[in-house]
């Protein structure tokens, strides 16, 4: 873990509001393991706390992010030019851990695709992505995925599976009978419940990528919490603990 | 090179620079940027003699100036702190001053007693702004003769100097202030956090209420300290507007700023500063 | 096109936006740039029954997320005002809250005495964060009991819609409200300044102490208005945060923006949003 | 009176810390009297209220002025480069008026030249400046006077006579006897008690240019006042009944 200032490098719409931003830093982040993500300074003197993104890439002193903008720091993000300097803070958090000898389905919807890539380039082609989108357009987000084989679902229907992605993979999950499958997840809260509903007969394993606001991103402030199943201390630190954690810890 | 060491409660601390009690989680989160030992004294965070699980989220807020907590006061609880994270502490000879509050007088009680003097435990930190269950949910704070008698209880159960830390959602800070001197503190520290509300106008609700820190708090533990350290005549530990989340290494740049301020105001020692703005 | 217009004890004011006590001169001072009869009410600076010199420079003081303020309540006197620039807002058909202090309770009961009913008068609202000077400086605004006190007499002499302007110098807002509103006060408006002071490091001294405000008090005043606002039925006027001194334009800004708001939502009349986030 | 968004055109070191900056504006200040000046919204969000400024020149939609770093404002500002946006507000307060058939002696120490400027530029050859600087590079300032006769001291003994401004004058003052002379003069406290001393036997004319803190910079604060000899109301804002007031009314 360090904290970096780098340079943006380039910063640009990939479709609607999600955009990819890359960062020229000036010493390498080191070793990522892929679901760890970084506690960007949003150069704009108006946004106090830093924001978690994912590590989408990285590769010696070359970051790359991708984001969606939702709110005042994203927004401020996005009109940051080629050249500005910021801060970076990382490598962060818990990866996903994959075990030997498993089967991966990786289930990703909308920006969750930003928490699974740099998993799914390290499984290639061992992996499926079930990426669940609302429609075609934000498909494009995965273009940059080669090896993988990709299942889609959009809400609206305009490509693949007509719905939402939890119902895709239950057409699916038949055919990992007896190749240990284990599934990696990142996505809306509203998916990761219906996941568990999903996996919850055959307890299959699965690790989720959790999100919470942010305050430090290391641990320091207890703000990030999540309800945890453990009675004798439920709330964990997403940014600490997590924030993969496994789907059969949490109390959803 | 001028000297930065000040002696608190006789003991020596190597500069007068520590993080905010909470904001430097349980001290070892921040090992693999920077040595904890190179602040004066670490504080912990808030301990209590059962652990607390804390809040549901959201608790934490980002606001213009600063940002809102609600954390609640999660923590393991005093016994797992000292078994668990204090080596940590005695392996770098770091100084400690241990936070800790109660929802009653005898949490408070049963956690200073539970802490045995140590040579790096510099004083007990009382954090006055908690609630008192039994009273209806009103802080501890508030009244001096209420910090009078909690802070004269707790006195009487150690024998490590007891800092009581005020919180600003007061009436008279100086009168709070004398309140805690009279009934035996040895130290203050000056100020929790403001209480505030951040409303979000689209959904039409309150996002987050909680305590408002950061920037904005500076000026207003300024007066307090200054206020406060004209009427007792106690060591003060002046908190508010340091932002650690924001720079994680802002401590250990504080303490080297500090440092070569002091060499180019030509002064050999920090202490010769202490009170050098009243009047 | 919705409806900004909102009623007032009784009086009609074509929006709900008003500046805060202090921050706009006498209202001639704005002439050259927009008309004062923009806002919903004008809201004078401090009046009392005496004019008052106020403090000597310097009296104010910039600070990272607001500034500091030291004019010691500088007025030209009720009588004065009403003589020589009342009649300005009476030709602008302008309605006026009348803000007014007073050094002791009969002070303040002869500023509210003199205080004529005119249609253009919406309201006087007290400025409780003075300083009693019979009871060694103790704020008026600082304990229930006296608040409750101080409200009771001023509401016997006068039929004008009496406001209380708490200071959030307290150690409960809510308590303060409501022995304001038990007291007989028919509205309320939170908060005044925070007391603060800045420090010059080089010179070793403090600059300025004074009261802090700007967008720093925004969050604390939301906080104080949610929870008064479900403690007394009367109407609460919010002020905090807004920052007229860095762009004077900042009130018929946020008229016509309130205006745009309320259309993009979709919602025929302001009122419709009064208590949204409660709960 | 106007607040008026500008960009910066030019904002260039003159001597030391001593700079001039020139604003393009989107209207013109229109009418101004020697003596106003504006409230400048400093580019930087971290400086929260505006700062005043002598107007120094303004001609249709360019404004100049001229000023020294001295602190946190200062500093900001010259670091903004040409084409930042900024606000300016002005012109503000009341100028100087000099009284017909007087003979003008114009007073300025150090900055307070920039106080004094357009009316010397009106009162052309007219006028004498009697300029107090600590060094010879200082007297730099004044180099864009053509037609004003001006007499220099230097606190270093550099350049001109070797002292301070005041002491200067007091040397001519017995050539204006009977040439009904007015004092106009802008510069720091200390040199207007002086020139309070000096002229007090004579009862002299003099307006002076004072300086206070100033937050709003239009009379709604009371922030900025300074105190009179009117007893019944001694508290006069700077901003609003001044700047210039009459020597004779100030309570020094
Ligand atoms: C470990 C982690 C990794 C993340 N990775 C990515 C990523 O790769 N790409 C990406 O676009 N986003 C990611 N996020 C979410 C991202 O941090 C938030 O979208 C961002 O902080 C919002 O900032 P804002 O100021 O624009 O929004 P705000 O104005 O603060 O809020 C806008 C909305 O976003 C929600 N939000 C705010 N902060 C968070 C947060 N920390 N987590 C979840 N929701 C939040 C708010 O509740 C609100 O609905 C990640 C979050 C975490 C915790
Ligand atoms: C009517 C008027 C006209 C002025 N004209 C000019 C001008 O043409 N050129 C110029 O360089 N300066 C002028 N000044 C002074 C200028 O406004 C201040 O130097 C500036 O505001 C300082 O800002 P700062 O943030 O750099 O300084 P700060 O960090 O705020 O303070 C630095 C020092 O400047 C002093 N100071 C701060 N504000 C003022 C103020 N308003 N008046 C006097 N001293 C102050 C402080 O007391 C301190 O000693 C004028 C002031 C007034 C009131
Ligand atoms: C996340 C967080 C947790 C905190 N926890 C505690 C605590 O446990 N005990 C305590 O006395 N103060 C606690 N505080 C208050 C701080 O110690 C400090 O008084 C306050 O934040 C003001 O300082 P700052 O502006 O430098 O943050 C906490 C503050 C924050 C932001
Ligand atoms: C220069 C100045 C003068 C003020 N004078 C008064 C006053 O006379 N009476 C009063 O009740 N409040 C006075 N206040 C307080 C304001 O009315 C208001 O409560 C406070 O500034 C917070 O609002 P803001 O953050 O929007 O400025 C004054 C504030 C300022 C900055
Ligand atoms: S964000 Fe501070 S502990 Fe996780
Ligand atoms: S600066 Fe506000 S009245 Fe002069």
């Amino acid at each position: 873990m360090d904290d970096i200032p780098g340079k943006i490098t380039g910063n640009d719409c990939v479709t609607g509001a999600y955009r990819r931003l890359t960062v020229g830093l000036t010493r390498p982040l080191g070793r990522v393991s892929p679901g760890q993500f970084v506690m960007v300074k949003v150069p704009d003197r108006d946004i106090f706390l830093r924001r978690p993104f994912s590590i989408y890439d990285s590769r010696g002193r070359a970051l790359t992010i991708m984001y969606r903008v939702v709110g005042r720091g994203t927004d401020a993000l996005s009109a940051a030019v080629r050249g500005t300097p910021l801060m970076v803070l990382g490598p962060l958090g818990r990866g996903f851990t994959p075990g030997k000898g498993n089967t991966p389905i990786v289930v990703a919807g909308g920006i969750g695709y930003a928490g699974v890539r740099m998993l799914l380039k390290r499984l290639g082609d061992r992996a499926t992505l079930f990426f669940g989108v609302t429609g075609k357009d934000e498909l494009r987000l995965a273009d940059d995925l080669k090896d993988t084989r990709v299942l889609a679902s959009t809400m609206d229907g305009s490509s693949g599976f007509a719905g939402d992605v939890v119902s895709l993979l239950g057409r699916y999950l038949d055919d990992y009978r007896g190749k240990r499958p284990e599934v990696f997840a990142c996505g809306p809260s509203g998916m990761v419940k219906s996941l568990k509903a999903l996996l919850e007969p055959g307890r299959i394993p699965c690790q989720v990528s959790v999100e919470e606001r942010m305050a430090c991103g290391m641990g320091l402030c207890f703000g990030c919490v999540v309800a945890t199943r453990d009675e004798a201390n439920p709330y964990k630190r997403v940014c600490k603990e997590g924030p993969v954690f496994s789907l059969w810890d949490l109390s959803l | 090179m001028g000297s930065l060491a000040v002696n608190l409660f006789g003991k020596k601390l190597k500069n007068p620079v520590m993080n905010a009690s909470g904001t430097l989680g349980y001290g070892v989160e921040v090992e693999p940027l920077w040595a904890v030992e190179t602040m004066g004294a670490y504080v912990t965070k808030g301990l209590s003699a059962a652990p607390h699980h804390g809040n549901p989220t959201p608790r934490v807020w980002e606001e213009r100036c600063g940002m809102l907590n609600s954390i609640g006061l999660q923590n393991v609880g005093v016994h797992r702190f000292f078994s668990h994270y204090f080596p940590f502490f005695v392996e770098r000879r770091c100084p400690v001053i241990v936070n800790f509050f109660g929802f009653s007088e005898e949490e408070y009680l049963s956690c200073a007693r539970s802490i045995e003097p140590h040579d790096l435990v510099v004083a007990l930190e009382m954090n006055l702004s908690c609630p008192n269950i039994k009273k209806g949910g009103i802080g501890f704070g508030k009244e001096a003769s209420t910090v009078h008698a909690i802070v004269r209880s707790v006195r009487e159960v150690t024998k490590i100097p007891l800092i009581a830390k005020l919180t600003p959602e007061v009436k008279n800070i100086v009168e709070i202030a004398r309140a805690a001197y009279e009934g035996g503190a040895d130290g203050l520290t000056l100020i929790n956090t403001m209480p505030a509300a951040v409303v979000d106008v689209k959904e039409r609700r309150v996002s987050l209420k909680g305590g408002f820190s950061g920037p904005l708090l500076k000026p207003v533990a300024l007066r307090a300290v200054h206020e406060c350290s004209q009427a007792v005549p106690i060591p003060i530990i002046g908190v508010g507007g340091t932002a650690t989340f924001v720079d994680p290494f802002a401590m250990p740049k504080i303490i080297a700023e500090l440092g070569s301020w002091l060499d180019a105001s030509g002064l050999a020692d920090i202490s010769a500063i202490v009170g050098a703005a009243h009047g």
